[in-house]
């Protein structure tokens, strides 16, 4: 296969995985269009922070994964959280605030999780799940169970304490967990040449003699092959990397955004760069599926929101009295 | 304390909560060069909440400083900075995220005057939007002014109208000491007569914000206004509420509130941080012990924020923290020795 | 509170405070292979205190890991760690330095159970050693146990003994929820009886250390030992002062502390954290607004630490926090009603 | 000057400089004898981290500052104290916890300070110092004071998310600070093998895009001229640096250590390696004093310690009434 010039993707995925895995990324796509709709008309409220550009990014790098394997994400979590194998129906149903949500309405979009297949949660606090991340290395390394822990982050995270520590006990025990900076040019409203110290977030894997990249977080086949070594390595007890997708997101940082610190054309030239487009091209032009397939999942990829958020609405709300529930296990039931 | 008195001369405007702690900033570094500004997206974005605004604009960025996304770093710098001769005023994006920076505020700030036995000042503010009702969930959520009210060295301050807000900010900035200063989210928006030019509202002093004689009720922040509505809907079965607004957390005003329960006999402490040790925990435990205990004729009672994290479902977070049916049901029933 | 009950026919002898607790690590790292220790110079150095000692030459490096000095990250890897199967114990080199690791004691493992709808568990334990007395200074001699105590999703304990030191571990680490243990570092040279073999003290039960009349006394930690010290001399005097060991900050419990009340009518609380929303403030509130109010027949009195950090001079030190003799003072006073 | 030969201290400083440098070398070895001394004898109480052995690092790093300049420190702090020019009598003084001490009895050896010429003091929490010195550096750029400040901390400190996080702004920001990072291989019995993932610390700069320089810390010398250089740097309005001096305690790490993580023959490696003897030696080879003004320093050193102690012994007691004294300015007076 080594002189075989497809791409990583193609090489390696069977057709009913690449298939799936563009299904995933319309999935986010529209699952954010869907919420992002349902906030305008008041059905969802709060804040949200939408990953709309960031498609390829979320699902290329789970590819490598099982559900014992776990990922840490953050506060931009949907296109984690899909790319981990999430309901989308649930996803709506928390955002909801209702019970059938992964979090029985208690978390909402910033604490999107599903446990059950090893995404350990979105997380509110900007480099909160680093650390997070490294304990589900250690877990894995001290228990044997083989599995490895993706953890998701966000250039702004890159200068958090946080991440300064917890490269550095990855490193140090050689623990099975791949850094994955998703660098979409700013934390909020501050661009990486303002708040960080070098160029690319990947240059800081040295101070951790680590394996650092920088990769095309909108090729999928590029984040692919990058992330898909990076499992490799950790499971085999060879530590952890950091990997640096760049990428963009189309939309303002959140709901608050009035976008003072982008270009018109910065975005617009973003927006051309579609990850969609391009894994759907390249699928097509390797004769994975042809236009009509590719239609037929995003008509999927569109009835499962559909219906998800159909689903969301026809929810439970929790009741008032069991405001105390969850605190603590006693009060689980 | 030592907080200059009011002016009272000055001509007022109704400007919004958010808006007097911006002109209080832009007074501040107008006046003084060495204050500056810092904080997570605070120039060209204009703060989370748009609290800083224009700022940057009108000062630039030498002086409105957007920092990295570095809380302990960054309130560290701002400690450095104020111990030798700036005058940061440090914003926390949620005060949430203070949780990261507990070090550099209470190890450091907050003790550094004394473990230098007086040869050291950190004029330092640290500025926190705070509370529940926005349906961030249980990270953005969160009241900590009863952890540093809970830490000698430090002043706290809860602002609970835009007037208070600019005169507290000043006082703070004219402090030689750190301030926390505790800005409640759903405040920012109010709006209320502010006086121009430059004035400071005293810290450590609590208003009365309506006379009452048959029963106290000490609020801080929002639970101010919720109180004052509670009283209102009570005034109209006669039952006359005293609404104290705490104002200061650090220190409490003792003789205020001791003054009050003297006249009503009857105290309703109410707030939105974890009702647990939280700082109606300290009002209540302060007036039991004190000489007003003579006069107490019926238990002390709390209101606080439910002993679980602000959920995320709406109903669930307004469920999760005092609201004005609530006050006026607990205020009612203490007033007729109902508890 | 479901913590199980105390097995009572276990042999017990006579060994400290610090190997009460080690011994209470060496059985759960026999016992479940999930069990590792982390911290800062918890191996061949054998912690800062000797309370590891020689688990790292029974356990290997594996079960008894030394973290790098990174108090949030460690805290983290620890939180990571339980919320996937393990069951980490924490050590913090001194409480003081949880201040960098707020965040995620608090917003994470505090609350990961709720925000995530009961999905998720983080059986962590964080082991504190706290307090003032080993000149020592401003930065190592904290009582922050009031902080932990206002936060929902933590529960909070305070041995006194060598034997709570023991069954609060090891019910901490039974515990589903992550727990924060303050251990006081004057007790861990404090011999006691102690039965062998693993047994649990439920988490969230005060215990009665002295029978009294004429005055309740809530203390926790090290108080405990200065109250009984103080009732002891009362007792010459005729004034006989029940002493209750807190043992638990969160949850308090309510039914013990009242239903002393009911029979003393006068209650101290005596804490060495700062007095200022320390945890007597909760105490106090607690039972000025239940049902034992009305057997007050005094002001209720609180003897915590001063509003000061801990000074360095050692007559200063002792000053800042409650002494025996200060103790025996207010408790006499308050029996006699001359409060 | 460019073919002198001579090493940079001589070519640089004049004779009373240079003999002030090995006086006050002195001084902090013959400091932290005493203050052991009168601890085990019980008129120092708490605990206290002795330098000795690392005195080179101390006094060189200094010799680019005056008393604008800013240092920050740590709880192996006495040699910085004395290097930035404190008086060891009002030093012991602050040990023996009395009014005349330089924190008046409050603040003790882990926070000893002495604000007036700079030293914004020891500080007990690992790392506390980091943002401290780059909000020292803030002032000076803002303020156009011309000052610089330079961040002592150990090899254990570098772990610590502050470093990551001081160090970033610093250079983002372009201050003058000049991060000196007192390698000495173990934090507290945590040998930097085990808990750093770099081999040395100063390999992190790259992360920060600042010089980094690891240099012998035990040679005069070489410090000077590593931390004069970057000095200049700093004061040029070009950046932070980062210098990492490797040196060694002879001590234990505290007075509780029972140093079952060093062999004995490191130790005595080590001491082979004595910084004060080998300045002495260089400053004799290049006669810039004489055996016998040499022993008259050092007779000057011990003079003044002696003399410190007895200062320190009939100092007055703070009075417990002032308790809360210097807690707020209010109560300074
Ligand atoms: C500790 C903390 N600080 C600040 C914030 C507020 N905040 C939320 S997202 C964000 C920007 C994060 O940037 P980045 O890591 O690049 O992620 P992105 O939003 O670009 O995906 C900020 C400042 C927070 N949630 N937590
Ligand atoms: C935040 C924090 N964590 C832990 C400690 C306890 N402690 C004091 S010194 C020390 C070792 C520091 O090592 P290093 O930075 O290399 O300095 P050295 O002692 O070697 O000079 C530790 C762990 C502390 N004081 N502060
Ligand atoms: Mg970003
Ligand atoms: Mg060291």
């Amino acid at each position: 296969m080594t002189d075989d010039n497809r791409p990583f993707a193609i090489r390696n995925y069977d057709p009913a995985r690449l298939r799936d895995a563009l299904r995933k990324m319309y999935l986010i796509r529209f699952f954010e269009e869907g919420a992002e709709d349902s906030y305008m008309r008041g059905l969802i409220h709060g804040t949200m922070h939408l990953s709309i550009g960031q498609e390829a990014s979320a699902v290329a790098s789970c590819m490598g994964l099982t559900d014992e394997d776990k990922i840490t994400s953050t506060h931009r979590g949907h296109g984690h959280c899909i790319a981990k194998g999430a309901e989308v129906r649930r996803m709506f149903a928390e955002f909801f605030g209702k019970e059938e949500g992964y979090c029985h309405g208690r978390g909402g979009s910033m604490h999107i999780a599903d446990v059950t297949r090893g995404n350990l949660g979105a997380n509110g606090i900007v480099g909160g799940g680093l650390p997070i991340a490294v304990g589900a290395g250690l877990t894995a390394k001290r228990l044997n169970t083989g599995a490895v822990a993706i953890c998701f982050f966000g250039d702004g995270a890159n200068n958090e304490g946080a991440f300064h520590e917890a490269l550095n006990m990855a490193a140090i025990w050689k623990l099975p967990v791949v850094f994955i900076c998703e660098n979409n040019k700013y934390g909020m409203s501050t661009s990486t040449e303002r708040s960080t110290a070098v160029k690319n977030i990947a240059e800081r894997a040295v101070a951790y003699a680590m394996p650092g990249h920088t990769v095309d977080g909108n090729d999928f086949s590029a984040v692919a092959e990058t992330v898909e070594a990076a499992i490799a390595r950790a499971r085999a007890g060879e530590g952890p990397s950091l990997i640096e997708n760049l990428t963009y997101r189309w939309r303002g940082h959140s709901k608050s955004d009035r976008n003072r610190y982008r270009t018109k054309q910065e975005i617009d030239e973003w927006m051309a760069r579609d990850p969609i487009q391009r894994f759907r091209a390249e699928l097509i032009e390797h004769g994975v599926l042809d236009e009509s397939e590719a239609e037929k999942v995003i008509a999927e990829a569109r009835q499962e929101v559909e219906a998800g958020i159909e689903f969301a609405k026809s929810g439970t709300a929790p009741r008032i009295s069991d405001l105390a529930k969850y605190v603590y296990a006693e009060e689980n039931a | 304390m030592n907080a200059p008195a009011k002016q009272l001369d000055a001509d007022t405007r109704e400007i919004s909560y958010s808006e007097a702690i911006r002109e209080a900033m832009g007074l501040a570094l107008e006046r003084d060069e060495r204050v500056v500004l810092m904080g997570e997206d605070i120039g060209v974005y204009g703060g989370a909440f748009q609290v800083t605004g224009d700022l940057v604009e009108r000062f630039g960025t030498d002086r409105v400083m957007d920092t990295p996304i570095s809380e302990l770093g960054g309130a560290g710098v701002a400690v450095g900075a104020a111990l030798t001769g700036l005058r940061p005023i440090f914003e926390f994006q949620f005060s949430d995220f203070a949780a990261l920076a507990m070090e550099q505020i209470v190890n450091q700030a907050a003790k550094m005057r004394y473990m230098l036995g007086g040869e050291a000042s950190v004029p330092v503010v640290f500025r926190m939007p705070a509370g529940s009702g926005t349906g961030a969930a249980a990270q953005h959520s969160q009241s900590f002014e009863a952890w540093f009210g809970h830490v000698p060295g430090l002043k706290v301050v809860q602002p609970s109208t835009p007037e208070d807000a600019k005169g507290l900010l000043l006082a703070a900035l004219e402090d030689p000491d750190p301030v926390v200063m505790f800005e409640h989210k759903l405040l920012y928006k109010m709006k209320g007569h502010v006086p121009e030019g430059w004035y400071t509202t005293p810290i450590g002093k609590a208003a009365i914000r309506r006379d009452g004689k048959d029963v106290t009720i000490v609020a801080s922040a929002i639970m101010v206004h919720r109180a004052l509505a509670a009283a209102e809907k009570l005034a109209e079965e006669g039952i006359e509420a005293e609404v104290i607004d705490l104002r200061s957390v650090r220190p409490i005003d003792r003789d205020t509130i001791i003054g009050s329960v003297r006249k009503t006999g009857k105290l309703l402490c109410v707030y939105e941080g974890v009702r647990t040790l939280g700082v109606g925990a300290e009002i209540s435990a302060m007036i039991a012990e004190s000489e007003a205990f003579d006069y107490l004729d019926a238990p002390i009672q709390r209101l606080g924020g439910a002993e679980a994290p602000i959920p995320y479902n709406p109903d669930l977070e307004k469920a999760a923290v005092p609201q004005t049916p609530d006050i006026e049901v607990a205020a009612r029933r203490l007033a007729r020795r109902e508890v």
